[in-house]
């Protein structure tokens, strides 16, 4: 085929219906900047069109709720006149072309989501998946997307205080690299995206505006494959030098006052946030992009509306601040300029100094076409649904098996990685990472913010529906453990590409479960993201929805973690424990099956269990509190102990196969820990509140011993101080 | 025996945040006349080898697969014979 | 006693350090702005850690030319008290105000962990509250702690008590998997001939309060209180 | 104009974990000749001026005060007319 056929909009990724729509709006053929920025702003990545109609299914209101999605960031009160501010983005196409570079941009990027809002960002989370540790190229990707989050978060001084890491085959050449911001703001200083007011100035600070990131946007809304290699400017480098001073900066001008609207520049740099800007308002906006600062020279209209270049954000203000606002950022070495104002005509027009570059109207832009794709159940699902555990032989020595599996990728220690992130700046870390959830305090409040970020996309897989579910429900688990109160999510959609009918089947099934969960456990999603085409040369990565959530401790000295504190505490399980063999870590990692039905989740045993477990933790009942997750109940004690450094001594609450008993996983579980004086308080409250608990042993000494029920004799014998080095080693042990 | 130098530099459409960090530095310190300025890496490696091609296809390969990422950077080399 | 926390662009540990000073030790405390040419009164100054301008180049290379290092300069040539905290640390070594120099961690890794030190040399104005030899726990966050000296140099900073913390294992014991960075001779922290210009890797304001862990920190501050507070020293006010 | 290139590299004396790492990784992908590697920094400054006896004194005086560390780095430079 000759491609100098193919017509300018057709290569910017629109089709040829919505090239007639756009001819329909204009009531003419759109000139080139013009097709350029309907392109990228109908694109999945800005316009949402394949998933819009699905995200409406999620519950987006609740009693804390200030702002939910729709803006730059969803907003949850937490009192006293404060409130947190919180989104989670993806960074997944440019982290697997350049891994340092674009997971920095990364947390750029959803850094500024935060502070546009008004708020301080005070702490950070990422959720990543890769493929084989043992692949040298996996290695690059994770070693390379690791050193980016350090190197861009640590020089901004925001503290990185959790996540997680998933390896699977699937995402050996299309990482997942979400990174979450957290922010924290008051009240009346909240600020958003709109361009109010005819006559106010249109302003754009901090870096210039290079010839990098063009068409980054649509690059996201694509596959990978040999092509994208030679796109390359579509990844930048970030200066998170510059970013520090724009936080500053712009939190100074909004404190004093002068900012009716602020919004970063994210894809689609300028064309998307200023149309943004004045499609939230119902206004119009003229820009002269003659005066945007610019880095190289010669840049075309169409270069400058779409560069994505880093570290810029747009403001809109009042005529009269404008020397004020200018000497505010000269103060931080930064420049502002005033490229346009707001109009009332509802028209988005566009000059490039005398010469009249686009003239759309802004509801065009901002309402994008909506596609609704085919879907299809997929063959494997109901086919990998019927496993039987039958064929799988129980393992003679368990002992052994524990041991393989502290050192598998994904329940080994992740210090490797999190050690490289600076966790503790703001003084406010009281829990960092390697906990089920991070906490921080509220400095000036008794209270304790917990954050935590998960998802598991081997049970999505296998059941979106509920793997979707399990994510949302496990979010809220983990910050039941330490004690907090869950507010609000955020969310993160990974998946294929949409055109195909079993990825989108994948996809809604995977909403539709978490809504449910959001439902049942009352948490609103606040703000998310979706990320598809995560493919490479055809072949999806697994389906993997990410859950970022936030939950609040009213009184921050009463937290727990999973850690064993005494030695003669008693252990018991909260809820029902039932596990299966069926999709496990276990199964993947020990015998290399995935598949068999997922663990079953009743969410309103979820409800009780985790309200339980909350109570137990405020009243002081309980001394630590830990779920069962990847590898079971062997897997969760392993690393209460670890993070004790104390052993126990448990007896299996029941009878079966013993590789089900000791490494099955379940949801809705929970180890925890209590002086032996409290056991009756702890039960009674359990029994109240309709929740299994049962007393499984107790902490003490310096191994791990198992015994099967009915006297089985010991399964699992092992020394606390071997555990920690296997489990500590593991990821290591790699590079 | 063969010694390359390596000179690994980011492409020029690529921002450069160090060379502006360090150049805004020698503006504040007085230095007017600087106009310009990238910083790039500068790699000596030695080969322990006699055949001059090798050394070339060697050294041209370490480049294009890990010296250098070829996304974001550009590279260009020297090769001299040197007493082992 | 009043102390000063300068702010160079990219500093990130000056709003910790102040803090501590504030709300832990409950002191005056200002903040200095990296133009300043002055140090308006302030009996100690902290330069505090982060970023300096990106730590582009080597770290600490480029704030060690902001305006108000001349002042720095100054008031440590007069005697004044100066702690240089992590980047701190690093900006003092290129003034030349410490001895020596960072290169990147052994492991070319950024390291954030807890780690122990032996307190080397207790009667500094900045250790006097602690034991000479005593261990205690402070938080690291750097990518280039690596310090360097040339051996000569180690040499008469050993003899003067320059050498302040030395990274050591939980007993007190030096060894090399208790140094996180390759730094020459476990070398955590130094002074000057003086004694009253300090720097080191480890972050104390990250532990001075107990709902943080820990609290092995304050004592740090409080060598500075209770140093200003003796009597016979010769008191430096900027 | 002059186009100033610089190269800082650590003095000998001095470890040089990077390269080290670098060199280790070349040696694991099969690079069996890799003898020695070690890396610095390469800048490139062009300097406003037509004075060649200025650029160079400057050259010079920045490298000393802020583009090399003379406790653990050394310098080198040349220096090129170029056209404005
Ligand atoms: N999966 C999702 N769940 C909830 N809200 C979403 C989701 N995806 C996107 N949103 C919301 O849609 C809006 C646009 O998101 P996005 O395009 O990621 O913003 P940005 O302009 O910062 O890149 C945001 O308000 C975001 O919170
Ligand atoms: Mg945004």
């Amino acid at each position: 085929m000759n491609e100098k056929m193919t017509p300018a909009w057709q290569e910017m990724g629109l089709t040829c219906q919505e090239y007639d729509k756009i001819c329909e709006i204009l009531g003419r053929e759109p000139n080139y900047v013009e097709t350029g920025i309907f392109a990228v702003l109908w694109s999945e990545h800005c316009g949402y069109k394949n998933s819009r109609p699905v995200l409406k299914k999620f519950p987006t209101e609740g009693k804390h709720v200030l702002q939910g999605p729709g803006e730059n960031a969803g907003i949850v009160d937490i009192g006293d006149n404060q409130a947190l501010v919180f989104k989670m983005e993806s960074h997944n196409h440019p982290s697997a072309i350049e891994p340092y570079q674009g997971a920095a941009t990364g947390v750029g990027g959803i850094v500024r989501d935060i502070f546009t809002m008004g708020a301080r960002p005070i702490a950070s989370l990422n959720s990543l998946r890769f493929g084989d540790p043992s692949d040298p190229l996996v290695r690059y990707l994770f070693s390379g997307v690791v050193a980016g989050i350090a190197g861009y978060g640590n020089c901004l001084g925001i503290p990185t205080v959790g996540g997680e890491i998933f390896f699977h085959p699937s995402f050996k050449d299309n990482p997942l690299v979400n990174a979450m911001c957290v922010g924290i703001v008051d009240h009346d200083q909240i600020r958003r995206g709109y361009a109010e007011g005819t006559g106010n100035l249109v302003m754009v600070v901090g870096a210039r505006t290079g010839r990098d990131g063009i068409h980054g946007c649509t690059f996201a809304s694509e596959e990978l494959s040999e092509e994208s290699e030679e796109r390359r400017p579509a990844v930048q480098v970030g200066d998170p030098f510059m970013e520090k001073l724009l936080i500053e900066a712009c939190l100074e001008v909004m404190k004093a006052g002068y900012v009716v609207g602020i919004q970063d520049l994210g894809a689609a740099g300028l064309t998307s946030s200023s149309a943004e800007m004045a499609g939230r308002a119902g206004a119009g906006m003229e820009l002269d992009i003659s005066l945007v600062p610019r880095r190289e020279e010669g840049m075309t209209p169409y270069e400058v509306m779409l560069s994505e270049s880093q570290e810029r954000m747009l403001l809109v203000l009042e005529p009269q601040h404008v020397e004020a606002v200018k000497r505010l950022f000269a103060k931080w070495g930064l420049e502002a300029v005033v490229i346009g104002k707001v109009t009332g005509d509802g028209i988005y027009r566009i000059r490039d100094g005398e010469t009249a570059v686009a003239e759309i109207p802004v509801k065009a832009l901002t309402e994008s076409p909506v596609n609704y794709p085919e879907q299809r159940e997929p063959e494997y699902y109901q086919r990998l649904r019927r496993w039987r555990a039958d064929d799988v032989p129980e393992p003679d020595n368990c002992t052994d098996v524990l041991w393989r599996l502290l050192a598998s990728p994904n329940i080994a220690g992740k210090e490797w990685a999190y050690s490289q992130y600076d966790s503790m700046v703001m003084l406010n870390t009281v829990v960092g990472p390697g906990a089920d959830a991070a906490l921080l305090r509220i400095k000036g409040t008794p209270k304790g913010l917990a954050l935590t970020a998960d998802g598991n996309s081997r049970y999505c897989y296998l059941d979106p529906y509920q793997g979707g579910a399990m994510a949302v429900a496990e979010a809220a688990r983990n910050l039941s453990c330490v004690g907090a109160e869950p507010l609000g999510l955020t969310d993160c959609l990974n998946f294929g590409s949409p055109e195909k009918p079993e990825i989108f089947w994948q996809f809604t099934r995977a909403v539709e479960g978490m809504s449910a969960a959001c439902r049942a456990l009352s948490i609103p999603v606040i703000s998310g993201n979706v990320s598809f085409y995560n493919e490479t040369n055809g072949e999806a990565v697994y389906p993997t929805p990410v859950v970022g959530m936030a939950g609040l401790l009213p009184d921050i000295s009463k937290y727990v973690t999973g850690a064993f504190c005494d030695p003669g505490d008693e252990i018991a399980l909260l809820g029902r424990f039932a596990p299966t063999l069926g999709a496990g870590e276990y199964l993947a990692f020990i015998h290399g099956i995935e598949a068999g039905a997922v663990p079953s989740l009743d969410l309103e045993q979820e409800k009780r269990v985790q309200e339980c477990c909350r109570r137990l933790v405020r009243e002081g009942l309980i001394k630590s509190a830990h779920d069962c997750a990847d590898g079971g109940l062997a897997a969760a004690l392993a690393e209460c102990c670890i993070a004790g450094k104390l052993g126990a001594d448990v007896a299996l609450p029941i009878n079966g196969r013993k590789d089900n008993i000791l490494f099955g996983e379940m949801q809705s579980c929970i180890v925890v820990s209590c002086a032996p004086g409290r056991l009756p308080a702890v039960l009674d409250n359990a029994a109240a509140q309709g929740v299994d608990c049962r007393v499984i042993g107790a902490a003490g000494g310096d191994r791990l011993l198992m015994r099967g029920a009915a006297d089985r004799g010991v399964l699992i014998d092992m020394p606390v101080e071997e555990m920690e080095k296997v489990w500590r080693g593991s990821i290591a042990s790699f590079f | 025996m063969f010694e390359a130098r390596i000179h690994v530099m980011l492409k020029k459409v690529i921002l450069d945040p160090q060379g502006k960090a360090v150049k805004n530095g020698l503006l504040a310190m007085g230095y007017d006349c600087v106009d310009d300025l990238r910083v790039g890496k500068y790699l000596v490696l030695t080969l322990n080898t006699a055949d001059r091609a090798k050394a070339d296809r060697e050294v041209r390969e370490m480049c294009d697969r890990l010296l250098s990422n070829p996304v974001i950077e550009e590279y260009n080399y020297d090769l001299q014979e040197v007493a082992p | 006693m009043k102390f000063g926390v300068v702010v160079f662009p990219g500093s990130n540990c000056d709003a910790d350090c102040y803090h501590v000073i504030d709300q832990v030790l409950e002191h005056p405390v200002t903040y200095i702005w990296h133009q300043e040419k002055k140090l308006s009164g302030v009996d100690c100054v902290i330069i505090p850690g982060g970023f300096s301008y990106g730590d582009y180049l080597r770290t600490g290379a480029i704030a060690r030319f902001a305006p108000v290092m001349d002042e720095v300069i100054r008031f440590a040539e007069r005697g004044g008290l100066i702690l240089g905290i992590c980047n701190g640390f690093q900006i003092l070594l290129e003034a030349g105000l410490l001895p020596g120099a960072v290169l990147r961690n052994e492991s070319l890794q950024f390291r954030c962990h807890d780690v122990f030190l032996r307190v080397e040399n207790a009667a500094t104005p900045f250790t006097n509250r602690y034991r000479q030899g005593e261990v205690i726990r402070f938080p690291i966050a750097h990518g280039e702690g690596n310090y360097y000296a040339d051996p000569d140099s180690i040499k008469q900073m050993d003899e003067n008590g320059q050498i302040v913390f030395r990274y050591c294992l939980e007993n007190g014991e030096s060894a090399a998997q208790a140094n996180p960075n390759g730094a020459v001779g476990n070398i955590a922290g130094v002074c000057n001939k003086n004694g009253n210009i300090m720097g080191l890797m480890p972050h104390p304001e990250r532990c001075c309060e107990e709902i943080l862990g820990n609290t092995d920190g304050i004592l740090l501050f409080s060598s500075l209180l209770q140093w200003w507070g003796f009597p016979d020293q010769k008191r430096v006010t900027a």
